[in-house]
């Protein structure tokens, strides 16, 4: 596989497809559909390839030689740039176990996600087109390595998902799709800020022998390649890493969504077509803790160890008061949606541990959120479909109208709920187990399993309003499920259930690099 | 009575400036603000032409003329379009009446 | 007083004259002919200014071109009963008053102003100079003025073409 | 027969339900038989487990044979090292009996099943659940560590939900599985956290070498405090499952259930786990852990029994009825009679199974009547039904020659010889006022049901003896509750194959924490009672089972117990048919006189309204806050922001318009006419501007005066 550019591919085939949807006539609306098709199954063929191709003992996180399927090539270099040296950005790509699980689940969520936009009518050439858009960007964010490419990739998914929420959503839909955008504008100011404080602190020796301030990501972790005098060098006694961490940190806890940073996400989830809120929550919110991951923990060991203790409380007020409300919610899509934010809090509450067993942990409830999330969303679309309503109270007794539906949903509901045997309890039994280990944070692990009793509750009181007890007379003619909906339903359930029973599929991909990773945070700078 | 040099030049040219700006601001057809404008540019062009005459930097107060007298002919042929148009959209060619721009 | 003071005022005055007229006539169709009678005028000032290429310049493209395509417009334009001129009388009285004091503050320029003059010999044509000037130093705005006169051709055409219904 | 070949078909009894759940639920719609191939799933298992008990207690009786593969691998973790989270199957007595137990009460209220269930829309379905529910008890039974017991306690929970919400139409029902499932997870809430402090500290799931860790004097975080919390909170998952006090509330409710799925689940096997649990974690719990759980055992049977009491419906006092056996079992393993609370629970299992199938033969029969104010005289009509019956009442009261008598016997004298031994009286109090009780009320259902006048003739006329299908199971739990299973001496418990089988694991706990009877230097006589004893579940090479002193205490009370507790039985006997046989005394108005007692016992304490009350609509009430809080609060603060910043914008604009442009306005209003003629001026004629140009260009000259 040396030098074959499968990471370009990954991230700039939907681009080419994007061209070719937008050259096709507006009357071809099948070939825009499969063209997205063939572009979303190029993908997740690649994503597999990839993993095949893993080298499940290379570490990565912060040691260049062990990424995989590198590609660096100088994108933007200028030498003596008035008073930066050498102005150099590079084009820098290249996976580890922290991002190889992340790019093989978008890859499935977009293709699923695919079929579920077939039915997109309002004007489809530009839908699919906004949509690899968005499936570029967010490919491209999990693969680079280069904060400068990062943040571009990171606001150009703001563009397309602004457009397909604010085109193809509900009836608020302007409104959520500013809010959306507001929010996460705010959090890339914060970024930026920090980027260029990082960029100004940090220098990297170019292969001519110069020194230049650098974007690289893995220069950066390295505590030896700042200045002395940085703003956000830790050697400088006056720096700013707190507050630049601090900053960091909202910007992606806009996107996980983090309390108070959240309401965002009711609001695009229950506007946004379904397509889109499988996207949004299979894949958008975990691109906020693999930034976390990626840059955050790595470049500020100190200040991560410093504040691990708030960034768990505050996965643990995401897990309790994300449940509550869910509970409290008579709109389906939006129970789902904070049942999301409830579910990221585990994520976070993982990585806060600084352990293994507990970043394992949050990344394979990263995963496992994704395809049990995403199966929920296609599960309110297929009965938003039918009904056109998604009030709770509305339902009732479809378990007999659509028994092969509601199999489908029990898997999803217990898988959210955390019934072992599916993927979902893995996860968070071993976020509870890694936070548990660490004396710090224990107790608010134990505040934090309130979330297992809550979660089962208003999981299966849905499941009682929605399919059990009688069928109300007006939806004695819905349909079960047809065969589109079963290609969608079908391969995620088969995910949810195999990774159940084997996890190791999964997590033997990370933890050479979650162990790595967790090393360095003890080490560095300590 | 002196003998005819420059000033009797401008002075006509003076003249035919005013006659022409007179036509412009008054008349409400749109073709007489045309002649106008027409008036004004021979004015301008005997200047161009006098001037040339009277100083000594060879035939380029001519050659300007000449642009002139083009560059009028391209005026008029867009003018005339557009009071055709004009006279389409409102079945007349009264500039007065003609104030869409105030909006 | 020469003859050549003597051609100067006969085409003086009926360069003024007829402008005159061709500003205050009620007819528009009258107001056409006065024009030309202004542009013949002016166009004779020219040879007496001793620039008899642009002289009949002026003559075959006022006369020849703009003149005649006035004329259509006016043809175009009204019906040719109804010629008659709506004007505003109102405005008539400052009309004049300004365009007096104007002219006024103009000619008082002219004549008051101590022209430099240099005084320089005819030559005998001016269309060899002329040319030689148009693709030597003017031959940029040359061929500017081409292309000008191509797109204002296209664009008059395409302007005023009949839309079809 | 090798050890490795015991395992395996240890796992293929383990798998063969899963088996056959999953083809009868994908296919169960389009091939009506298909049940059939379940029930011979399960019956192929049954066979399995009997032959696979035979060649563990005759070859390896004293060996526990231990399988382990890894299930995940961490990596070399920092700071631990290698890491990895191992499951595995263990192999002993325990094990063996269990895997029979379940795989019969399974197979018989199967073939119950195809008759009682016969004509159900779901009637597919409801065999593929009972697969499921079988293959996850099965995974309970095997497991050698707590993940796996935790990955099929909570299979467990999900395969009693949906079989309690079975018929999922009647909001009752599918309330009580909700009901059912939260209740049990907040027992395992605490079951998690304490296995959590376990891993936390030895990185191990497996019991055998927790034990190993403990053993070695290695305690969680270093304080036997810690150890004892984590033996409490295991035992949570315990109180969730086998529904003791607090968390009992879900069992009564979950007879919603069709009434082979009681027999099976909310009796005999699945209730059981919780007692099963706690006897696998019985070696490393403290004493002050062993108080509260005989403690919670104690409160919970009386409490049970007390409502059993006075229910009317036939599941419901069934169902108490099984609570309070459940603490009774949960108290003996507290006191520390291990060997008698697991002898109960078999023998248990068998009448409580027995008793819930007849009580189902019983319903069918009346065509879903429960309420046994509507019954009467059905011994007459349905007799095998009613022998059958009144051999497991006979058992559950303690009557000789029956197996409950031994077990019953036999745990009532254990926590008596704890009395002696601690000073602790009130549990032996509380076991024998129990034995009293449960014999009442037993014998109050079996009168009330079968015997008298018929009270509702219209529904006994149309009542008739159930099906073979259906009697046959009854007959062989019958059959199972002769003491002769058991022991060939019918008043010795301790003479019997099963006490040889059965050893209590030596506790690991350090010595501090153990009771004073338990410590080691009491062992002076160590070896002559159980020399051929083998260590349980602990640590393979302990040679020592319990404590002599125990076991002296125990055979000291064992004939005083016995004589008390037939008395006792005999008592409760006598006064159910004083009262509802002779009606020598009226029950209503030994109620009227009790007024608030019975109604105390009849609303079953209100604890579910209490529960209501104080928890559940205060968790709504405050779901609703935190929603209405999240919409209002969080939300309008970030919309109140948007709105402010756009109220700063507005201010501005007005700023600009009024304040800065008025400036302007006003200095060009105080120059007069400029500023006034502003808008007239605007005309929009081109003429108009013309004049303006002229008459600036006039002004410029006039200003200028170049002339």
């Amino acid at each position: 596989m040396q030098g074959f550019p499968l990471l370009t591919l990954l991230t700039f085939i939907p681009i080419f497809g994007m061209i070719i949807v937008l050259l096709l006539p507006k009357s071809a609306e099948n070939n825009v559909k499969y063209t997205t098709l063939a572009v979303t199954s190029i993908q997740l063929v690649l994503a597999i390839v990839m993993i095949l191709n893993f080298d499940y003992s290379a570490g990565g996180v912060f040691e260049v030689s062990s990424f995989q399927f590198i590609e660096k090539v100088a994108w933007i270099q200028i030498p003596d740039v008035a008073f930066l040296g050498t102005l150099k950005i590079d084009y820098f790509l290249g996976v580890d176990g922290l991002s190889a699980p992340l790019v093989l689940l978008s890859t499935i969520i977009f293709f699923i996600a695919t079929f579920s936009s077939w039915t997109i009518k309002k004007s489809p050439k530009g839908y699919f087109a906004m949509y690899l858009l968005l499936n570029a960007a967010t490919m491209g964010v999990f693969v680079s390595l280069d904060f400068f490419l990062f943040f571009v990739f990171w606001e150009v998914m703001l563009l397309p998902m602004y457009f397909l929420i604010g085109i193809w959503g509900g009836p608020r839909k302007e409104y959520a799709a500013i809010k959306f955008f507001i929010y996460t504008m705010l959090g890339g100011v914060f970024m930026l800020i920090t980027m260029i404080g990082l960029y100004f602190s940090a220098t990297e020796v170019l292969a001519d022998g110069t020194q230049a301030y650098t974007f690289n990501l893995l220069a950066l972790m390295n505590q030896n390649n700042y200045l002395t005098d940085g703003i956000l060098s830790p050697s400088n006694p006056d720096n700013w890493r707190f507050m630049a961490y601090i900053g960091l940190f909202v910007a992606f806890a806009v996107k996980i969504p983090m309390f108070p940073f959240h309401t965002w996400l009711p609001d695009a989830h229950v506007e946004a077509p379904t397509p889109i809120s499988v996207v949004l929550a299979g894949v958008l919110l975990k691109l906020g803790t693999y930034g976390i991951l990626r840059i955050s923990f790595p470049i500020f060991p100190d200040i991560t160890r410093e504040l691990m203790w708030y960034i768990g409380l505050f996965g643990v007020i995401n897990i309790v008061y994300g449940a509550l409300a869910a509970m409290a919610q008579k709109d389906y899509k939006k129970l789902i949606a904070y049942s999301s934010i409830s579910h990221m809090g585990y994520v976070l509450l993982g990585m806060a541990s600084l352990s293994s067993v507990g970043i394992n942990g949050a990344i394979f409830q990263m995963f496992n959120h994704g395809t049990i999330t995403a199966m929920l969303f296609l599960i309110v679309g297929i009965i938003y479909d039918r009904a056109h309503t998604r009030g709770l109270n509305d339902f009732g007794g479809l378990a007999n109208q659509m028994p092969i539906y509601t199999g489908f949903v029990t898997v999803a509901f217990f898988a959210a709920v955390g019934l072992p045997g599916l993927s979902g309890w893995v996860s968070e039994a071993l976020v509870f187990v890694g936070a548990f280990g660490v004396e710090s944070i224990r107790t608010i692990t134990m505040i934090g399993m309130l979330g297992i009793l809550l979660g089962a509750g208003y999981m299966l009181w849905t499941l009682q309003r929605v399919y059990l007890g009688t069928l109300p007379e007006k939806w004695k003619e819905l349909k079960d499920v047809d065969a589109r909906e079963l290609a969608m339903l079908v391969p995620l359930t088969i995910i949810v259930v195999v990774l159940g029973i084997f996890p190791s599929f999964v997590l033997n991909i990370m933890t050479t690099s979650v162990n790595s990773l967790v090393d360095f945070l003890s080490t560095t700078l300590n | 009575m002196v003998e005819v040099g420059l000033t009797h030049f401008l002075v006509v040219s003076a003249f035919l400036f005013a006659f022409g700006l007179y036509a412009i601001i008054t008349r409400k057809n749109a073709i007489l603000v045309l002649m106008g404008v027409e008036l004004v540019l021979n004015a301008a062009n005997i200047n161009f032409v006098a001037f040339s005459r009277y100083s000594n930097y060879g035939l380029n107060g001519q050659l300007m003329a000449l642009f002139v007298i083009v560059l009028a002919a391209a005026e008029a042929a867009i003018a005339l379009a557009i009071v055709l148009n004009i006279y389409k959209t409102f079945g007349h060619v009264n500039v007065d009446e003609i104030d869409n721009l105030k909006e | 007083m020469s003859i050549y003071d003597l051609i100067f005022y006969l085409f003086a005055t009926l360069t003024i004259v007829s402008a005159l007229m061709v500003v205050s006539s009620d007819n528009i169709v009258r107001s056409a002919f006065y024009l030309l009678a202004t542009f013949f005028g002016v166009s004779g000032i020219y040879v007496l200014l001793g620039a008899d290429f642009v002289a009949v310049t002026q003559i075959m493209v006022y006369i020849g071109g703009i003149l005649i395509l006035l004329l259509f417009g006016v043809m175009l334009t009204s019906n040719i009963t109804n010629v008659e001129i709506k004007k505003g009388t109102a405005k008539i009285l400052p009309a004049v008053i300004g365009i007096g004091i104007l002219l006024g503050a103009v000619v008082s320029v002219m004549t008051r102003t101590k022209w430099k003059i240099h005084l320089t010999e005819i030559p005998q044509t001016t269309s060899f100079e002329l040319g030689k000037l148009l693709i030597t130093d003017y031959v940029l705005v040359f061929e500017l003025l081409g292309i000008l006169l191509l797109i204002a051709l296209i664009g008059a055409a395409s302007m005023a073409r009949r839309e079809q219904e | 027969m090798s050890e490795s070949s015991l395992i395996s078909l240890a796992v293929t009894i383990l798998l063969l339900p899963l088996v056959g759940f999953f083809i009868v639920l994908l296919f169960g719609k389009r091939f009506e038989h298909l049940y059939k191939l379940e029930v011979g799933i399960i019956s192929v298992a049954l066979l399995l487990s009997i032959y696979a008990g035979f060649v563990k207690l005759t070859s390896y009786v004293n060996d526990t044979i231990i399988a382990q593969f890894t299930w995940i691998d961490l990596g070399n973790v920092p700071t631990i090292g290698h890491l990895t989270v191992n499951l595995g199957i263990m192999i002993d007595n325990v094990t063996i009996i269990m895997l029979f137990v379940v795989t019969l009460i399974s197979a018989l209220v199967h073939y119950f099943s195809i008759a009682y269930m016969k004509g159900d829309i779901r009637f597919s379905r409801y065999f593929a659940y009972l697969g499921i529910f079988t293959f996850s008890m099965l995974g309970i039974v095997i497991a050698d560590n707590l993940l796996m017991i935790y990955i099929f306690w909570e299979l467990v929970g999900l395969s009693s939900y949906l079989l309690i919400g079975f018929w999922y139409e009647k909001k009752s029902a599918s309330d009580a599985g909700m009901k059912a499932f939260l209740t049990n997870r907040i027992g395992d809430i605490g079951m998690f956290i304490g296995i959590l402090i376990l891993f936390t500290n030895y990185h191990t799931f497996s019991f055998t070498e927790i034990f190993n860790h403990i053993s070695n004097g290695v305690v969680p975080f270093g304080s036997n405090g810690w150890l004892t919390a984590a033996g409490i909170l295991v035992f949570m998952g315990a109180i969730g499952k086998s529904a003791q006090m607090p968390l009992h509330v879900w069992l009564p409710d979950a007879m919603e259930g069709p009434t082979p799925v009681s027999a099976l689940i909310h009796a005999a096997t699945m209730v059981a786990a919780g007692v099963y649990l706690v006897a696998r974690i019985f070696a490393m719990l403290t004493a002050d852990a062993m108080l509260v759980i005989a403690v919670v055992g104690a409160v919970t049977s009386i409490f049970a029994a007390s409502i059993a009491l006075t229910q009317n419906d036939i599941k419901k006092v069934l169902a108490y009825s099984t609570v309070s056996q459940l603490g009774y079992m949960v108290m003996a393993l507290g006191v520390g009679a291990y060997t008698f609370a697991f002898f109960h629970l078999v023998t248990h299992a068998f009448f409580k199974g027995l008793l819930f199938l007849g009580s189902g033969s019983v319903i069918h029969s009346m065509h879903h009547e429960q309420d046994m104010r509507n019954m009467g005289g059905l011994k007459r009509k349905m007799p095998i039904t009613y022998i059958t019956f009144l051999i497991a009442t006979l058992a559950i009261s303690g009557i000789p020659f029956t197996s409950g008598f031994l077990s019953k016997d036999g745990l009532l004298a254990g926590t008596w010889a704890f009395g002696n031994l601690t000073g602790h009286y009130l549990i032996p109090i509380i076991g024998f006022t129990v034995a009293l009780m449960t014999a009442f009320y037993m014998f109050r259902l079996v009168i009330m049901t079968f015997h008298g006048e018929p009270r509702n003739q219209h529904k006994y006329d149309h009542a008739h003896e159930s099906p073979k299908l259906m009697t046959i199971p009854l007959i062989i739990l019958a059959s199972l509750s002769i003491f002769i299973f058991y022991t060939p001496n019918p008043v010795a418990p301790a003479d019997g194959w099963f006490y040889n089988w059965v050893k209590a694991p030596q506790t690991v706990v350090p010595e501090e924490a153990r009771f004073e009877f338990m410590k080691s230097e009491s062992h002076e006589i160590e070896g002559t009672v159980n020399n051929d004893s083998h260590g349980g579940s602990g640590s393979g090479s302990a040679t020592i089972t319990h404590s002599e002193m125990y076991e002296h205490a125990m055979h000291a009370v064992h004939y005083p117990a016995m004589i008390l507790s037939i008395i006792l039985a005999g008592l409760g006997i006598l006064f159910a048919f004083l009262m509802y046989h002779w009606k020598k005394i009226d029950a209503d108005k030994l109620a009227e006189k009790l007024k608030p007692l019975y109604n105390l016992s009849y609303n079953k304490w209100y604890v579910d309204e209490i529960y209501s009350f104080l928890f559940i609509e205060r968790l709504l009430d405050f779901s609703r806050f935190i929603s209405w809080f999240d919409a209002t609060i969080v939300d309008g603060i970030v919309n109140y922001s948007a709105t402010f910043t756009r109220g700063v914008a507005n201010i501005t604009g007005w700023f600009d318009t009024y304040i800065v442009d008025g400036l302007v306005n006003f200095t060009a209003f105080v120059s007069g006419f400029v500023g006034l003629s502003f808008r007239k001026m605007q005309t929009g004629k081109v003429q108009t501007y013309i004049v303006y140009v002229v008459f600036s260009v006039i002004i410029i000259l006039l200003v200028l005066r170049p002339f």
